[in-house]
């Protein structure tokens, strides 16, 4: 799979330097519907294993602009953690909680005008924001070239390199939230 | 590409997950929704680190690793309370008022 | 002048006792009440002695009253710091202001080159500077040579020592210690007697009650918290005292808190002290930064004098001050409190109106009064909020106390209508009348609230004057005279001495009547008039429900032991005598001589740089007299209506006395009415109108025959009704129900459904991210 | 391939690590692999040491804080990522000893009420040590990181009495509020990372400095969402919702821990935020300060006053109280050094009182089984110290001088009024006139207490309170007059001066 990606992200750094990004914008376009009509399917479908799927195109898009946006390694991680431990971690949910399998009409609340009020708004305020603030700022991808000279054409050992320098506190930090959530997350989940 | 086409999926994803929290009963329906808006999240720091470094996809790569971690926690919540009422509908959780 | 710098020992003294009879009071013989007694007798004897050591010291400084009063009364210049003298603060010790430290610091080096041969001059001046007690001997030499150049500043003695240092950043220092001048003696003189004297009281009062020795603990704390206050050198121990105080009265009110009124009147009077709390913390904040970030009084006090603080500054602190003040001294519209406080032991009472707790208010303005001087403007105005409170309060606390029942509510609304007498005086500029009056308050209040105690312990624990006592004249001659004298002095009656504090208080509003008043009150001097009147009535009133007629209650009344009668004996007899301390100057053609005139004034006042100069107004034979008339007047009507009304003919009345014989045609004119509705007018008219006239006779004709004091009681009770329990009280309550709507309202928010809380969470957040991306879009 | 890595990890230059700046975390790091270890090994019978080495390993760890604050040097780690100075020392003491207080009340509260002891205690210390990093954090991912290693162990906390459906939503409320809050906090982040060019705070604002307030309404968007997802932390209104429902039904210690010591976290975070990053624009600040600040003190407050139980009121009075300490966030630009002391001051005080609070409920609980006003009744009848402590911590938290939320209150004024701006004398006044309304619902309780009947049915022979709870009330007694009476204790060690602020 991730092999099959790797045309991807080659494309996408075609498109570095501006000049032509025209076919990394068709996949960008073609990707980010699917992702919109996946995840708002995620939210209003009414069967919940149907949910859990469409969350998998969304996240496995989510995938795919990283690979755009020249991120390879998060790209990795994000299919490898996402789609090989959270979405199965919802499944296992799912099937413990032994939630209907098949078409639900009690998944929402009476709340829906609410939320695509609230949903509206917000993106209504964040476009305005965005698009007042970065207007039509096109993506050079200036700071790869700097860490590509450092790293021996290697983002990921620079990525690293990041990771175990500045911010090797908070990665230790985390291997400690890590156990605190395992090990809190047993003793609540587990019969006694 | 522009920066924007990104930030701007990126927001749309956030406001359908916050549309997901508000209306969906089902506990596990509610973390998806809350998946959806952290995704959001690394797509705005994966494209601003194009401008920026390798800061933003190191916060991404953590920001993966916590999402994963909540919903762990969020899971054994949910199995928690559906051993305790048999029901994960968190809409009827309101003992707890006033 | 030891006493002088050791005056913290009177408050740590009775803060010990407090402890000590907490610790072992139980088992002592007398229940703890021997430790109290011996405490604060020993804090009179010492605050006696402050007091002659304070004579001395300014005799010292001044020797001769004559120079000073002379130029105290005129020189608009004394209070300017640009010609203060630094030997004014020449026992404030080093540390404790940092405004005379900066001037000695710069004083020094002039004295340094101009005073060469001045050797006297330079020895007072290191003496001054190294904090020392020894500075006596030779300031007298000093003052008394500097007499001649016409300043006699007081010279307040202030010892402190550093509480903490504020951080770095801004080096100022804060301090804790005493500041002695005459007002604070003489406070601490009246807290000694009146706490002396109740506790010796109290011993006989409370014997036998469950809580004795837990009262007696809290009075040592009272008196100690009074003291702490007087004697503070800081306002933030200003701040510590006043809520101590607070705290105290809650106790002490909320004593016998079995009985459910007793604990909510505790808890309303802490709550609407909490109102005035609060002005009192950002008044005096606002103080602490525009004086340079100082909390010294010394530092407000002078540079608030001297014009070192903006005007606005000065206006908003004061304005906040007032609202503690308001709350604290019962001033109107925050005087609720106060009556209901009367579910406290009546000792308590007395200690509470006489000496403590409500003259906090009245001594806060005094002590802080440039600020309010200067903020509200008191000079050569004819209005400012001081004086408006004031007078309200003094019209409208005397006009309630006609409709009581209760005999201690009718001291109670005494108080605070006298209070607004003192509040007023603070207000028109009369700062030596307003401690003057609150010095012989304190006596008549005293010898009135523990009389009705007495009464009360004769008529089984009733305080209830209409239904419950009568007659007690014979029974209980001691209570009665002192009772009668104190009630002379709150009138007003000439020689008492509330005649002398009460005439100085209303010829300092420097109107028509009199002159040399720091501006024009008119309208004030009008209310305080009635205000005065309506005094002399209720208490008319009172005296005749009292000790007149027919005993109405059960069982056997008697009078009280030695250790009640005693202190009513002494209390009645300063009331009666005080007023001589402070005798005008000249009463028309009779000058008095110098030994005997405006003692209280000299002893007390405070001349010098922190203090502004206000002027005194001189004793005004017509006012005086005028003043006497209306409170002649306020005695004769309700003793014409309640001691002859019913015992001789009317008419004989009216050929005696014009408004009376006015008052009698409005009674024959009652009967007219009656006739002329019954019987005249017959017929359609007989139904609504008859019950319109009967109402009209209940009401209106009624009052009308009653004259004009009578008909105050209706407008009392109207008052008492309408306003006061109604528009007062009901704000006091809307506001509290409205909170709790509001709460209750905002309560259903909280439904309990997390994704009720999700909505309102995004909900917020989205909308405050619009308004903040428009409004920086 | 190895040889490649070899190759390429050469320009890896290895972080220099002060172990000296980075010992209280790594004590607290040691004493969580200590619990581990002695649960595993021992198991059952290991239960009532755990206890004991938790609080050993929060003094222990109290030590090199100590050591640190002595020797005085500001030590930054990380390329400015992580900071030990004055401040972040006064809050790691804060933390801990808050911890510490919190272990002394769960003690008995957990060893009868048969929870899952030796977990209890590894959560509540990777909790702390969340806390102790935030207090250091200067880096947005630093801040992110320990604000949800405080945050995750504390939602489960919540939901520690397993077979009570009341905790069971308690700990689902605080968990699902706590991750939409991150959502938002997340994306503001984001986008403060995208406009800054880094996740280091001093960058970042410095490069905040630099765009114009023209035409980047993302700033505003930027800064609200990151304060917004602290001010879930600090249950600030409107995104309190969930504090009052938590605290009733999370363990009673757990409440005090959630109260007291994670609120101060949330209010560290903010302060790092704040004073060393968006301040520079504090034109879009301080407003957004300004209305957290007012809707929380007056929502707060009003419906505390609705309030029948002691815990739910407690939690609304910390709301109107979390009001009063976000109040000078919303002058921080005019003096920022004395507005941060001004918060700092508080928030320890807050702590003392407050823990107080729920120590006195806690011991006062055993006896009644209930947090109901009108069980509290007649208390001082049969539990006369209780009373007389929980008097007093009412009375700091009205703010009753000489106690030490007088001086609290104090600070928040004088900070106000010091800046003389609209915002600041608009936020004086509301303050004045909501620690009015406070009063009432604080004196409701001690009435209630000293005044009130014993209700029918209470067991009034005397109480042994356990000697842990008892020291508890005792430290945070002591430490709330101390602060009252002694201004000069707190005021040294919060007085940071430009210094900190330098950055």
């Amino acid at each position: 799979m991730i092999a099959a990606l790797a045309p991807l992200s080659f494309l996408a750094q075609s498109a570095t330097g501006n000049s032509f990004d025209v076919p990394a914008n068709v996949v960008f376009y073609i990707v980010a519907a699917f992702m919109v009509f996946a995840a708002i399917r995620v939210v209003t479908t009414d069967n919940i294993v149907h949910a859990a799927l469409w969350l998998i195109l969304v996240l496995s898009g989510v995938g795919l602009n990283f690979l755009l946006l020249q991120a390879e390694f998060v790209a990795i991680t994000q299919i490898l953690v996402y789609l090989g431990a959270i979405v199965v971690l919802f499944l296992f949910g799912i099937m413990l909680t032994r939630a209907p399998l098949g078409r639900a009409d009690d998944l929402d609340n009476n709340m829906r005008p609410i939320g695509v009020a609230v949903g509206l708004l917000l993106t209504a305020v964040i476009a305005f924001a965005l698009i007042r603030t970065f207007g039509n700022d096109s993506l050079t991808f200036e700071a790869y070239a700097g860490s590509q000279a450092v790293a021996g054409n290697n983002r990921t050992t620079a990525l690293a390199n990041e990771i175990f320098g500045p911010q090797l506190i908070p990665f230790e930090v985390l291997s400690v939230l890590l156990t605190a959530a395992l090990i809190g997350a047993i003793v609540l989940a587990r019969r006694d | 590409m522009l920066l924007n086409q990104f930030l701007l999926l990126a927001a749309i994803l956030f406001s359908i997950g916050v549309y997901g929290v508000i209306v969906r009963r089902n506990g596990v329906l509610v973390l998806m929704s809350i998946e959806l808006i952290l995704n959001s999240v690394n797509i705005n720091l994966i494209a601003f680190s194009t401008y920026h470094g390798l800061g933003g996809q190191v916060f991404a790569l953590f920001v993966i690793a916590v999402a994963a971690a909540e919903v762990g926690v969020g899971l054994a919540i949910v199995l928690l309370i559906y051993r305790n009422r048999r029901s994960v509908d968190i809409d009827a959780l309101d003992e707890l008022k006033g | 002048m030891w006493f002088l710098t050791h005056t913290w020992i009177m408050p740590a003294l009775m803060a010990l006792s407090f402890l000590a009879i907490l610790a072992v009071g139980k088992r002592l013989p007398k229940k703890g009440s021997e430790i109290g007694v011996a405490a604060v007798g020993i804090c009179f004897v010492l605050a006696l002695l402050t007091a002659g050591s304070w004579w001395q010291h300014t005799n010292d400084t001044g020797e001769s009253g004559e120079h000073a009063s002379g130029v105290l009364a005129v020189a608009p210049g004394a209070g300017d710091a640009e010609e203060h003298d630094p030997e004014a603060f020449s026992d404030v010790e080093q540390g404790c202001s940092r405004v005379v430290d900066e001037a000695d610091h710069e004083g020094n080096s002039e004295k340094a080159e101009a005073d060469h041969e001045g050797d006297t001059e330079g020895e007072e001046h290191s003496s001054g500077i190294a904090p020392g007690e020894s500075a006596s001997a030779e300031s007298t030499a000093v003052a008394t040579a500097e007499e001649g150049e016409g300043h006699a500043a007081t010279k307040p003695v202030v010892r402190c020592f550093t509480w903490f240092d504020n951080g770095p950043a801004d080096s100022s220092t804060i301090t804790v210690g005493t500041m002695v001048d005459g007002q604070s003696v003489f406070m601490l003189v009246v807290v000694g007697l009146i706490s002396l004297l109740v506790h010796i009281y109290s011993t006989d009062y409370v014997n036998g009650d469950r809580r004795y020795t837990h009262y007696f603990a809290f009075l040592s704390l009272f008196t100690a918290s009074m003291m702490f206050f007087v004697l503070a050198q800081s306002t933030l121990q200003m701040i510590v005292g006043w809520e101590l105080v607070g705290v105290c009265s809650f106790a002490l009110i909320g004593h016998w808190w079995e009985e459910k009124p007793n604990s909510n009147a505790a808890l309303k009077a802490f709550l609407t002290n909490r109102v005035g709390d609060i002005g009192l913390l950002v008044g005096m904040i606002i103080l602490y930064f525009a004086a340079g970030r100082s909390f010294s009084i010394l530092d407000i006090n002078i540079l608030a004098a001297s014009g070192g603080i903006s005007h606005g500054l000065l206006l908003v602190a004061s304005v906040c001050l007032l609202a503690a003040v308001m709350s604290k001294s019962g001033q109107f519209i925050l005087h609720t409190w106060l009556p209901d406080a009367m579910a406290g032991p009546t000792p308590v009472s007395a200690l509470i109106h006489a000496a403590t707790m409500v003259v906090a208010g009245i001594y806060l303005v005094a002590r802080l009064y440039p600020v309010f001087f200067e903020g509200l403007s008191i000079a050569g105005s004819s209005v400012n909020l001081l004086a408006v409170v004031g007078a309200v309060t003094a019209m409208f606390g005397a006009l309630l106390a006609f409709v009581q029942k209760d005999v201690k509510k009718v001291l109670a609304y005494s108080t605070i209508s006298q209070l607004g007498f003192m509040v007023t005086a603070l207000g028109v500029g009369a700062w030596t009348a307003a401690m003057f009056h609150l010095f012989t308050h304190a006596m008549f209040k005293a010898c009135l609230f523990l009389g009705a105690g007495s009464m009360s312990h004769a008529a089984h624990h009733s305080f209830n004057m209409v239904d419950d006592y009568g007659g007690l004249r014979k029974i209980m001659p001691r209570t009665f005279w002192t009772f009668i004298i104190a009630t002379g002095a709150l009138a007003g009656i000439f020689p008492l001495s509330g005649f002398w504090s009460k005439d100085e208080i209303l010829a300092g509003h420097g109107t028509f009547f009199s002159e040399g008043g720091n501006g024009t009150y008119h309208v004030m001097l009008a209310m305080l008039i009635i205000g005065a009147f309506c005094t002399a009535a209720y208490m008319t009133r009172t005296i005749w429900y009292c000790f007149y007629g027919e005993y109405r209650g059960v069982g056997t009344p008697h009078e009280s032991g030695p250790r009640i009668t005693v202190p009513l004996i002494i209390l009645a007899t300063l009331g009666a005598v005080v007023g001589f301390l402070n005798l005008p100057k000249s009463i028309g053609p009779i000058n008095f001589p110098e030994s005997l005139h405006t003692q209280f004034e000299q002893f007390v006042e405070p001349v010098g740089a922190y203090f502004p100069s206000i002027s005194h107004a001189e004793f005004n034979v017509p006012l005086a007299l005028f003043s006497l008339a209306v409170a002649g007047l306020g005695v004769l009507l309700p003793y014409l209506y309640y001691f002859k009304g019913g015992l001789a003919p009317i008419r004989d009345l009216s050929e005696r006395n014009a408004l009376a014989r006015w008052g009698k045609n409005v009674l024959v004119n009652k009967y007219y009415f009656d006739w002329l509705y019954t019987d005249v007018i017959t017929g359609f008219v007989k139904g609504p109108l008859a019950r319109a006239a009967n109402w009209f006779n209940a009401k209106v004709l009624d009052g009308i025959v009653d004259g004009v004091g009578a008909g105050a009681v209706v407008t009392g009770q109207w008052v008492y009704e309408n306003i006061d329990q109604e528009v007062v009280d009901g704000a006091v309550n809307a506001a509290g129900t409205t909170a709790t709507e509001t709460g209750g309202v905002l309560r259903y928010l909280q439904s309990g459904r997390i994704q009720q809380y999700a909505a309102l969470f995004f909900a917020a957040a989205a909308l405050l991210a619009g308004v903040f991306v428009v409004a920086t879009g | 391939m190895l040889a490649l890595l070899a190759q390429a990890s050469d320009v890896f230059t290895k972080p220099t690590v002060d172990y000296h700046a980075l010992a209280p975390e790594l004590i607290l790091v040691g004493t969580i692999i200590v619990l581990a270890l002695v649960d595993s090994w021992k198991l059952e019978r290991a239960r009532p040491v755990m206890s004991a080495i938790a609080g050993l390993g929060l003094l222990a760890a109290l030590v090199p804080v100590i050591t640190l604050a002595v020797d005085g040097t500001d030590r930054v780690l990380l390329d400015g990522g992580y900071v030990v100075d004055s401040m972040s020392l006064v809050l790691k003491a804060l933390f801990i000893v808050s911890a510490y207080v919190v272990v002394l009340l769960s003690i008995n509260y957990m060893a009868e009420g048969d929870y899952w002891e030796s977990e209890y205690y590894t959560l509540l210390i990777c909790s702390v040590l969340g806390m102790t990093v935030m207090a250091s954090s200067r880096d947005l991912i630093g801040i992110f990181i320990a604000l949800e290693l405080l945050s995750i162990p504390a939602y489960m906390l919540a939901a520690w009495r397993k077979g009570d459906e009341r905790s069971n939503e308690a700990g689902m409320k605080y968990y699902l509020m706590g991750v939409f809050a991150t959502g938002i906090l997340l994306y503001g982040m984001s986008l403060a990372y995208g406009l800054g060019g880094s996740t280091n705070l001093e960058a970042i604002g410095l490069q905040l400095a630099d765009l114009g307030s023209d035409g980047v309404p993302v700033v505003a968007l930027a800064l609200l969402f990151t304060i917004i997802g602290f001010g879930f932390k600090v249950s600030a209104v409107p995104f309190h919702t969930w504090a009052p429902d938590t605290y009733e039904g999370a363990p009673t210690p757990v409440t005090a821990f959630l109260a007291v010591a994670s609120k101060a976290a949330g209010f560290v975070a903010l302060i790092q935020v704040t004073y060393f990053c968006f301040i520079v624009r504090s034109d879009v600040i301080e407003p957004i300060f300004f209305v957290l600040s007012i809707s929380s003190m007056t929502v707060g407050n009003l419906i505390a006053l609705r309030q029948s139980n002691v815990i739910r009121m407690l939690a609304y009075s910390g709301i109107a109280q979390a009001g009063f300490m976000l109040a000078p966030f919303a002058v921080a630009s005019s003096d920022p050094a004395l507005s941060l002391q001004a918060v700092v001051t508080y928030l320890v005080i807050y702590a003392a009182m407050n823990l107080g609070a729920f120590a006195v409920i806690i011991a006062i609980a055993r006896r009644t089984r209930s947090a109901e006003l009108e069980d509290l009744g007649g208390l001082f009848t049969y539990m006369p110290g209780l009373a007389v402590a929980f008097t007093l911590f009412l009375a700091s938290l009205i703010g009753i001088p000489p106690l030490g939320g007088w001086w609290a209150k104090f600070g928040v004024f004088a900070s106000l009024i010091e800046a003389d701006s609209g915002l600041g004398w608009t936020l004086a006044i509301v303050m004045a006139v909501n620690t009015a309304i406070a009063a009432y619902y604080y004196l409701a309780v001690a009435r209630a207490m000293w005044f009130d009947d014993v209700p029918e049915g209470t067991d009034t022979s005397p109480v042994r309170t356990p000697a842990t709870l008892g020291f508890a009330v005792v430290i945070t007694l002591i430490a709330t007059l101390l602060f009252g009476i002694l201004p000069q204790v707190v005021n040294d060690v919060t007085d940071f001066g430009l210094v900190a602020l330098g950055g």
